[in-house]
């Protein structure tokens, strides 16, 4: 029996995934990044180990993606991201020709091609205006959980317009707002749907061609899903292993290598070509 | 308003114009004008004189302001880019600018240049002409060549029209401007004596209109509220006096104008829509008129961060008009990411310290639509004035 | 991780290079103290450098003054110093490293940068040039001349007129250089530096040729700033002549010899915008890593479209130095011009992919780049990439988000070679 | 006895200062802010009251400033913060001419003349990577208490710098400093560092010349305080309860005017 694992390692949470040669998830774990990202992607594997009851050498091939992707030392590749999403994302639909990824720090846009390849992307520009952290920080300002404002937006009857997506200074706007007197959850509403737009708008960059799917930790917020959907006048896939997203794509991808090696052809890429200098 | 005084019928229809369905005007004069055609006019300066000689209406092509959501513009200018130039396209790309036939772009900064490309690569049903006014203002030459420039925009115009451009149509043109531009004057002073009784965003919006509608019917209005407004009372309030400078490309909104008033200031004089009312005299009736706006924009047009002249540093211009209007300090309005005004800002901040002038430093983008922080930093600027 | 091949090339030329560039400071660092010979204050895009050669006046780059700083990691004081005096982060970022040499005595690591006898503002598209000088002009009380270049805003390409106003200008220039300098021009040694300059864009050109061979001599972008310096600050002197011939010789060499900058040419890519000079080793590492080479670069045009034809007419002086202005750089045509370029290079230097490298402070080079990127990936299928950073201002550059663009890009294009179903967008 | 309250409302909390008409402070408190300004304006007087165990009744005067200043219907007056902020400072250090206030979402420079009033200004209008906001997000990331921050930057030796524009690429310089295995101690002294360095590009666009005061809740932090000294090349003061004094100053100009009008007019209407 072979196995093969994904470790995703996000800024502020990091999560294995364990397939086993029928592509099943035989394990999985997430744990919170912290300051020591070596130590959280090995936490995160081990645990992953456990919960398979499997030994490490059981696990033929490991890849590691995120941010601290460099940080697997343990792994036997590293791939970004934008290629695991990817793969997850064609993996659980398979029609899926469109992904959004919303991370905490990066907003991303993927064509999937006919053979269910990256076909082009976009991210974010040095503004990291429309990530994440802008929720994140619309639900600081407002003293709220970052699980409630989705929910709490959706109650909202009359958006409010932002004069910004930065980031930074929709804490001001947000103020500025309570300053009128302003309904928070219509606040919030604006919030969700400046985003939206401000996605959307990225993503049109690489076509918005359907199925659209959507992952990443923002994925997990039903206001963002509502407002996207509403903007894009169609149903996006979003699914419950959505922000194991990045850990499963590098789990398939790990599984493909493996059996690549076993039939003993070789792939190429950096990592690939260069182990074992 | 600080003072509250009834507004004009003719400002409650410019406010109207200017709030309302972006180009309606045009629209309607287009509704009874059949085969009429509008250019559209992106700042700074365009010769309004030549495409009104050519019988086409023109339009102020002034971005999207602050009602509209940015979808697709920003895929194809970056972050970095200044407002105007992102929602100017985004009218385009959502079909908003199918009122227009023709569109003039000038040197007046990079994006803007680029913009003019982008125009033309994604709107091949419109005329799009790219104006390049000489920089060299000091060189005999200049003049000649911007005659040629200006030939060439004519010809460029009446093939639009489908008629030629002939030099008694140009004239009568510069005479009605000429008649046009001394109301905006006669506009401004009114302001600059009586600010109470006309608050400058007041003035700024009986102005902007006139970027959407034909002159002879703009004429009329301004001669309406010009006649009116001088009967208004209000009590002259212990405000500071400013001169306002920077946004002569992308406007700020009304309410922002009015907030900083607000605040505690007089609107004494501004740079807003400064291509409009470019010239400092009335041009030469008589003559060449190619050569009379040629020459007019080389000796005798308004000091513009998208000007460049060695004869005479805009910062100098600057401190002359504060001392003139006895202002008593500079506000700085410039456009978010807008380089010509944030390079000008460098040079007028050391002039205006040499001169021991007050100012303060804001930027707004169109789009804003809360001015809480702004306001704030007005206040003090003003607290901070009257208190001293 | 498993290290990485870095680039293979240091050649001759990349010697010969810092030897020349060492010279010239040395020369400019002499003459700030002796205050002769006058210095001339010029920009890169096409400029009339063989007529103030003619006067024997230094030419003095500042765009070169500040891409040297930053390429030795020291850029970011001297931005400072300048949004101390009221320069706004979004201002670009080589003119706030410039006045903040200026205002901290132009004293570089490199050199001593001389008060300029003439501020020659050769405003060759880049509007900010004008701001740039005129400010200058403000702080050292120099004489400034404004040599205002028509931008090619006609389809059918450069007017008659616009020759005639730059051809006048020039003649106006060489008055006021005749002044400065107090000799008359000599006509016969104009045509000399023009003949010097005529040779040396052939060579030029030639090395720009080679590189669609495959695999690609030397890299385009990383290697072709290295020979960027002597054409500009030598170009219409012998010895940067003498460097072309031997930059030639050796590029042809290893074009015959087959051999590239990298152990293995895996991608070929063409380049648009300006590099980020003061990471300018990472930014290559993180397209070595996967073996590709550019093959070609607008950048290496700003300063003149010899490629593309054009030479010096030594029989012609005023109006050769004219066009070139006026039509043969980069930077005074408009973006669909630039459009086509890239076209021409995609197509004939034979490249898998464009990777557009937008820069915060060059507005002439990145606005309106998302347009381009829609343009090239939609229109033409070619795989487009496009990354974020600053040719100058170190704030502007994150490695981590960088490299994991291009890696995802790379291994985007690799699973396409692997997977021709996935032929989609090729 | 009547007392002046000076009530500062910023986009965390809420501060309240009352005093006596001889400028005696009786009550400084702090709530956090909610939504609803006008009831934290009210939640934060009467903590104030309780402290000083006064009546409702004796609050004869009410200055507001801070974001939330116009939405507080029983104010007597609303003072912008950096009118206040000047105030407070040179009344606990009389003859300072400089002062930076670091608040959570705002930093800002004043120059003030020798009458304590506002001669020049300046704020982070640009990136908020300058203030206290940034440092508790950037806490979270480190997994320390917000205010261990202060006691661990005087650690580093190596301090890493953090340079990027933007809030939000700051963090990721964090995340990517914490990649490269840089210490903790190493990293916050590097946050530290640049906060400094913003601050000092502050103040000289007010042209600073002498020593400062220091204000806001991130004086608090000593690290912060020590890259200031260090980064500034002069003293930094920082008054007890630094963040109280933008409230403080409130306060004060509050007593002023109740003292010139209200008190002259024959005394505040029962409130």
């Amino acid at each position: 029996m072979r196995y093969a694992a994904g470790v995703d390692v996000g800024s502020t949470q990091t999560k294995a995934i364990i397939l086993d040669e029928a592509r099943r998830i035989v394990g999985r774990s997430l744990v919170d990044t912290g300051a020591n990202i070596g130590q959280a992607a090995e936490r995160a594997f081990s645990a992953a180990l456990a919960e398979a009851a499997l030994d490490r050498d059981e696990v033929l091939y490991v890849i590691g993606t995120g941010y601290g992707r460099f940080k697997v030392t343990f792994g036997d590749a590293q791939v970004t991201e934008i290629s695991c999403h990817a793969k997850g994302a064609v993996t659980l639909f398979p029609r899926t020709r469109t992904v959004i990824d919303m991370g905490g720090q990066d907003a991303k846009g993927i064509r999937i091609g006919e053979g269910g390849e990256v076909a082009d992307f976009a991210m974010n520009d040095k503004c990291a205006a429309g990530t994440g952290r802008f929720l994140a920080n619309a639900a600081d300002v407002l003293g709220l959980s970052l699980d409630s404002i989705g929910p709490i937006s959706l109650q909202g009857k009359v958006p409010v317009r932002l004069s910004t997506v930065c980031t930074v200074f929709v804490e001001s706007d947000i103020m500025a707002y309570l300053g009128q007197g302003k309904r928070v959850e219509d606040i919030l509403a604006g919030v969700h749907s400046a985003i939206a737009a401000r996605t959307i708008s990225l993503v049109r960059r690489v076509g918005l061609e359907q199925e659209i799917t959507f992952t990443g930790g923002v994925s997990r917020n039903v206001g963002m899903v509502r407002a996207l959907e509403a903007k894009l006048g169609c149903a996006v896939n979003v699914s419950e292993e959505s922000h194991f997203m990045g850990a499963l794509g590098a789990a398939l991808l790990a599984l493909e290598r493996a059996q690549h090696l076993a039939a003993k052809v070789s792939l190429g890429g950096p990592n690939a070509t260069h182990r074992g200098h | 308003m600080a003072v509250p005084m009834v507004e004009t019928d003719a400002s409650a229809r410019c406010r109207e114009i200017i709030e309302g369905e972006p180009f309606a005007a045009v629209e309607r004069w287009k509704g009874t004008h059949p085969g009429g055609k509008a250019v559209g006019c992106y700042p700074v300066y365009s010769p309004v004189e030549l495409v009104h000689a050519a019988g086409l209406l023109p339009v102020g092509l002034l971005g999207g302001g602050n009602r509209i959501e940015i979808a697709h513009a920003d895929a194809r200018f970056q972050s970095f880019i200044c407002s105007i130039v992102k929602s100017t396209l985004e009218l385009g790309l959502t079909g908003q600018l199918s009122v227009l036939d023709g569109v003039l772009f000038h040197s007046i900064c990079d994006p803007a240049r680029n913009l003019a490309s982008v125009f033309a690569r994604n709107f091949p049903q419109l005329r799009v002409e790219y104006i390049h006014y000489p920089q060299n203002l000091a060189s005999p030459q200049a003049v000649t060549y911007l005659i040629s420039e200006l030939q060439r925009v004519r010809g460029a115009l009446s093939e639009l029209a489908g008629q030629p451009v002939d030099d008694g149509a140009l004239r009568e043109s510069i005479a009605l401007y000429n008649r046009w531009r001394r109301r905006i004057e006669d506009l401004y002073r009114l302001r600059r004596t009586s600010p109470e009784i006309l608050p400058a965003s007041e003035s700024y919006a009986l102005l902007r209109a006139g970027t959407m509608l034909p002159v002879e019917e703009h004429l009329a209005i301004l001669d309406d509220a010009l006649a009116r407004i001088p009967s208004r009372t209000g009590k002259r309030q212990d405000r500071i006096r400013v001169v306002v400078e920077g946004a002569f490309c992308e406007q700020p909104p009304l309410d922002l104008i009015a907030g900083i008033e607000e605040a505690g200031c007089y609107l004494l004089d501004d740079d807003l829509l400064l291509g409009w009312r470019w010239f400092t005299g009335p041009l030469p009736g008589d003559g060449d008129p190619l050569l009379a706006l040629a020459r007019s924009y080389i000796d005798r047009s308004v000091y513009c961060g998208t000007k460049h002249d060695v004869r005479e540093p805009k910062a100098a211009h600057l401190v002359r008009r504060v001392r003139e209007l006895q202002a008593d300090a500079v506000i700085f309005l410039c456009a978010k990411f807008c380089e010509p005004a944030l390079f000008d800002y460098a040079l007028y901040r050391r002039a205006l310290e040499a001169e021991s002038i007050p100012h303060l430093f804001l930027e707004f983008e169109e789009k804003m639509w809360i001015f809480d922080r702004m306001r704030g930093e007005v206040e003090t600027f003003v607290e901070s004035m009257l208190f001293r | 991780m498993s290290e990485a091949p870095k680039t293979s090339y240091q050649g001759r030329i990349h010697l010969l290079q810092k030897e020349l560039m060492g010279e010239y400071y040395d020369a400019l660092t002499e003459a700030s103290q002796a205050a002769a010979p006058p210095a001339a204050y010029m920009l890169i895009s096409g400029n009339p450098v063989e007529l103030v050669r003619a006067f024997g006046m230094l030419p003095v780059y500042p765009e070169v003054n500040a891409l040297q700083i930053a390429v030795k990691k020291q850029a970011l004081p001297y931005i400072l110093k300048a949004e101390e005096l009221g320069y706004s982060v979004d201002n670009c970022a080589y003119v706030k490293a410039d006045i903040g040499l200026y205002f901290s005595g132009r004293t570089t690591p490199f050199g001593v940068i001389p008060e300029p006898a003439l501020i020659l503002c050769n405003y060759v598209g880049c509007n900010v040039y004008l701001n740039w000088f005129e400010h200058l002009r403000e702080y050292t009380g120099a004489e400034i001349f404004a040599l205002d270049i028509p931008f090619v805003r006609d389809p059918a390409g450069v007017r008659p007129e616009d020759v005639q106003y730059v051809v006048a200008q020039l003649r106006e220039l060489i008055a006021v250089c005749e002044r400065l300098t107090g000799r008359a021009l000599d006509w016969e040694y104009l045509r000399h530096i023009c003949r010097l300059s005529a040779r040396t864009g052939e060579l030029w050109a030639q090395i720009k040729h080679l590189t669609k061979h495959t695999p690609c001599p030397l890299d385009a972008y990383f290697d072709a700033v290295t020979l960027m310096g002597p054409l500009y600050c030598l170009r219409g002197t012998e010895a940067g002549l003498r460097f072309f011939e031997e930059a030639y010789r050796e590029v042809q060499e290893r074009t015959q010899l087959g051999l590239g900058p990298l152990p293995q040419e895996r991608f070929r890519f063409v380049i648009e915008g300006p590099p980020p000079w003061p990471y300018l080793r990472t930014f290559r590492d993180q397209f070595s890593r996967w073996g590709a080479v550019a093959v070609a670069s607008t950048y290496s045009t700003v300063g003149g479209l010899w490629e593309f034809g054009f030479a010096h007419d030594p029989e012609r002086p005023l109006e050769s130095i004219a066009m070139h202005m006026l039509y043969w750089n980069l930077t005074n045509r408009d973006l669909l011009r630039r459009y086509d370029q890239i076209r021409r290079y995609v197509q004939e230097w034979n490249a898998d992919a464009l990777v557009i490298h937008s820069v915060k402070s060059c507005r002439l080079f990145s606005a309106g780049q998302g347009d381009m990127r829609e343009y090239f990936s939609k229109e033409l299928g070619v795989p487009t990439l496009l990354v974020e950073s600053d040719l100058e201002d170190p704030r502007y550059f994150s490695e981590a988000q960088m490299r994991n663009r291009i890696d995802a890009f790379f291994e985007a294009l690799e699973h396409r070679r692997l997977d021709p179903a996935g032929g989609a967008g090729r | 006895m009547p007392l002046i309250a000076g009530i500062d409302l910023g986009s965390r909390s809420a501060k309240a200062v009352l005093l006596t008409p001889e400028r005696e402070v009786v009550a400084a408190v702090s709530v956090r802010t909610r939504p609803d300004f006008a009831a934290v304006a009210r939640e934060a007087l009467e903590a104030a009251l309780d402290a000083s165990g006064s009546p409702a009744s004796s609050v004869a005067y009410l200055a507001t400033t801070g974001f939330g200043r116009h939405n507080v219907p029983f104010r007597d007056i609303h003072i912008t913060e950096i009118t206040a902020i000047g105030a407070g400072a040179l009344h606990l250090l009389p003859g300072m001419r400089f002062v930076l206030d670091i608040g959570f979402q705002s930093t800002r420079a004043v120059r003030l003349n020798e009458g304590g009033r506002v001669a020049e200004f300046a704020t982070n209008d640009k990136c908020a990577a300058g203030a206290g906001g940034f440092l508790e997000r950037a806490a979270r990331y480190l997994e320390v208490p917000l205010a261990d921050l202060g006691r661990l930057s005087l650690q580093s030796d190596a301090p890493q710098s953090i340079s990027s524009i933007c809030a939000v690429l700051a963090e990721t310089e964090i995340i990517n400093h914490l990649t490269a295995g840089a210490t903790v101690a190493n990293i916050v002294g590097g946050i530290h560092r640049s906060l400094a360095g913003r601050a000092l590009a502050l103040l000289k666009r007010v042209r600073l010349a002498g020593e400062v005061v220091f204000v806001g809740g991130v004086a608090v932090q000593e690290g912060m305080v020590a890259a200031l000294q260090q980064t500034l090349g002069t003293a930094v003061h920082v008054p007890d309860q630094p963040q109280f004094v933008c409230a403080l100053g409130a306060a004060l100009l509050g007593a002023r005017r109740w003292m010139e009008t209200v008190a002259a007019a024959g005394g505040a209407a029962a409130r």
